[in-house]
């Protein structure tokens, strides 16, 4: 079964972003939020991180990005921006839903 | 309520101690016992810090929860996932956890260990094939 | 879908009652159905009623109360969790000898067996947290 | 040596409460002045007087009020982020029409100022958090 | 109240809108204005973020409390200290950051910047120099 | 003048260690307590960490190390190991204390 991962710490502050990273299998998908969003800054450690986890789908919250003042085109080729409707979406989409809180 | 069986995972990942979560985490599984799921505890990052042996809290004043630890197996929860690599990161082997055990109906009672040490990517399997993961 | 929520954190200090609440107006909006929201840990904090929060600062409690209000939403504030930080409801008052309660009329106090239910009878199980 | 003390977490979630404790009776023990104890952030939620904790838990409220009744401490609850966590004295609950109190009566609520002051009256500014 | 001046230092280690430190950090830092100290503050780790420009809340239903950073000159607050190895982990410069100055009344109000880019080394000598520093 | 730094997270999870050794000068000393105790153990990434600190003492807290089941002999070498009231000591003798919470 495929699932919806979410990260929602900072990756330079806390593991979970990493320990995610450890966990997931193709097919997955993985969800930044809250300060998770600056795992999806392009010209950081986590850009490779990101780009090479095979077969599996990199969403961001685009709302927490704008509070950030991080701005679309800072995000990481590839990583798809969706509002909280499209986190839902994931939430229903995927089998279930893995919290690396 | 639903008759069908779903299999639960606690995904454990924090220290004791210094925050609530892996005791009130337990607390949910105690309670979780009563009804008739399939239930695994994974023990991953700092959450292997929690079934480390002779904890002693008489000095910081909190209450010692690792024995409900060992009373899991009673509560027929005798499924406890390590992960290897957050063992091997904090300088721990399975010989420095506690030794929990449960006893098997269907083999006459037999003592078996409840705590089995899985790779990263075994762990990465557990998860993907559950219904349902709490985090807390 | 059937969605459960789970909240670990309190009002303001964390963003996960925010996230939670957007998420849970989101998936309402959408259609779903949230068979329960439940507080645990700091979470209760969620539940009090005696917030006075800054003029120009969202309200968190109310703001889940009224969408309990709309959607007719099961919030249950978990009882083990409440007695440690103090969370009273009339039933808590008058069992723990306090002489006062603080727990919003929209939420309930009741057991950790209502967040395994809502596990149980849920699709998805969605956890927000530190 | 005279200490101010800062706490930015409730209790029971994080150790902070606890240690801060520790250090703040250690202190006292060993004959040095505790200026002032300052509840900040969630440290709000340990000056409530509603908490039913475990019997076999520590009471971290009452152990809090105890030592000051011992030592004459001075333990003030920032009013700002009490507001925001629903911690509320009679004088709040009159201000902002509020129907309950929840202050335990050895905590007082206060201004920030009374942090600042703290700083500059104290020799060493202790903080605990998460 | 005693008449000594103290160096206070806010040590800012966190982003903003995940948690409210970065906020109520900012709440202390405005009232302590109006106490006679000498105030700095210090952006380190993820604290670099508070200060990032454009920030735009309206989406999170949360309030935008950067504004604030720039009215700390008005308060005679405009000692900020960012660290330049926090910025580079980050993929930031200070380009990224908002333009914070005050004026100078012993040079007749001239505009200047309140930023000011040190090194780790340099951050842990402004450290070392304080009387008191805050950690929220 | 000379600061206590203290440490109260572990340094598996979360930065603060880190941050903390990243700005500590010669003569200042660290106390780790809470989770923070983690860091003060043999076998791992961070003793060579606390080893290469010049000029800088380190301590533990004892009553934390000994909740979490971590023996005095797992302890580095060099890091002395204090109760509350040589907390207090120590924060009484530094200057100052800077908390990397």
């Amino acid at each position: 079964m495929n699932a919806l991962h979410t990260v929602n710490k900072s990756p330079f502050e806390k593991r979970s972003f990493d320990s995610c990273m450890g966990h997931i299998l193709e097919g997955s998908a993985v969800l930044l939020y809250e300060d998770g969003v600056y795992a999806a800054m392009k010209g950081t450690a986590m850009e490779g991180k990101v780009k090479s986890a095979q077969g599996v789908r990199f969403y961001v919250l685009g709302p927490d990005l704008k509070a950030r003042g991080v701005s679309e085109e800072r995000v990481i080729d590839g990583v798809e921006i969706v509002d909280y409707a499209g986190f839902v979406d994931l939430a229903a989409e995927l089998d279930k839903v893995v919290a690396w809180v | 309520m639903s008759e069908e069986i779903k299999n639960f995972l606690y995904l454990n990942r924090r220290a004791p101690y210094g925050t609530i979560y892996a005791w009130e985490s337990l607390e949910v599984v105690l309670i979780g016992a009563a009804f008739d799921q399939k239930v695994s505890l994974a023990f991953v990052d700092d959450g292997v810090f929690q079934i480390a042996k002779g904890q002693d809290t008489s000095g910081i004043g909190m209450k010692n929860f690792s024995p409900t630890y060992a009373a899991l197996g009673d509560y027929d929860v005798h499924q406890l996932f390590v992960e290897k690599e957050s063992l091997e990161e904090r300088g721990l082997t399975v010989d420095d956890l506690m030794h929990l055990t449960w006893e098997d109906e269907d083999e006459d009672w037999a003592e078996k260990d409840s705590i089995q040490v899985v790779s990263r990517l075994e762990l990465a399997e557990i998860i993907a094939a559950q219904d349902v993961v709490f985090s807390f | 879908m059937k969605f459960a929520i789970q909240i670990n954190e309190g009002p303001y200090q964390h963003q996960a009652s925010d996230s939670a609440y957007q998420f849970t107006k989101a998936a309402l909006e959408k259609g779903h159905e949230v068979f329960r929201v439940f507080f645990y840990h700091d979470g209760v904090g969620n539940g009090t009623r005696l917030t006075t929060p800054p003029q120009d600062d969202r309200h968190i409690v109310n703001r889940w109360a009224e969408l309990a209000e709309q959607h007719n939403l099961d919030m249950v504030v978990c009882v083990a969790a409440a007695q440690r930080r103090g969370l009273v409801d009339d039933g808590e008052a008058e069992r723990n000898q306090k002489d006062a309660t603080n727990l919003h009329p929209k939420f309930r106090i009741s057991g950790l067996g209502q967040l395994i239910e809502a596990a149980v009878q849920s699709e998805r199980l969605v956890v927000f947290g530190d």
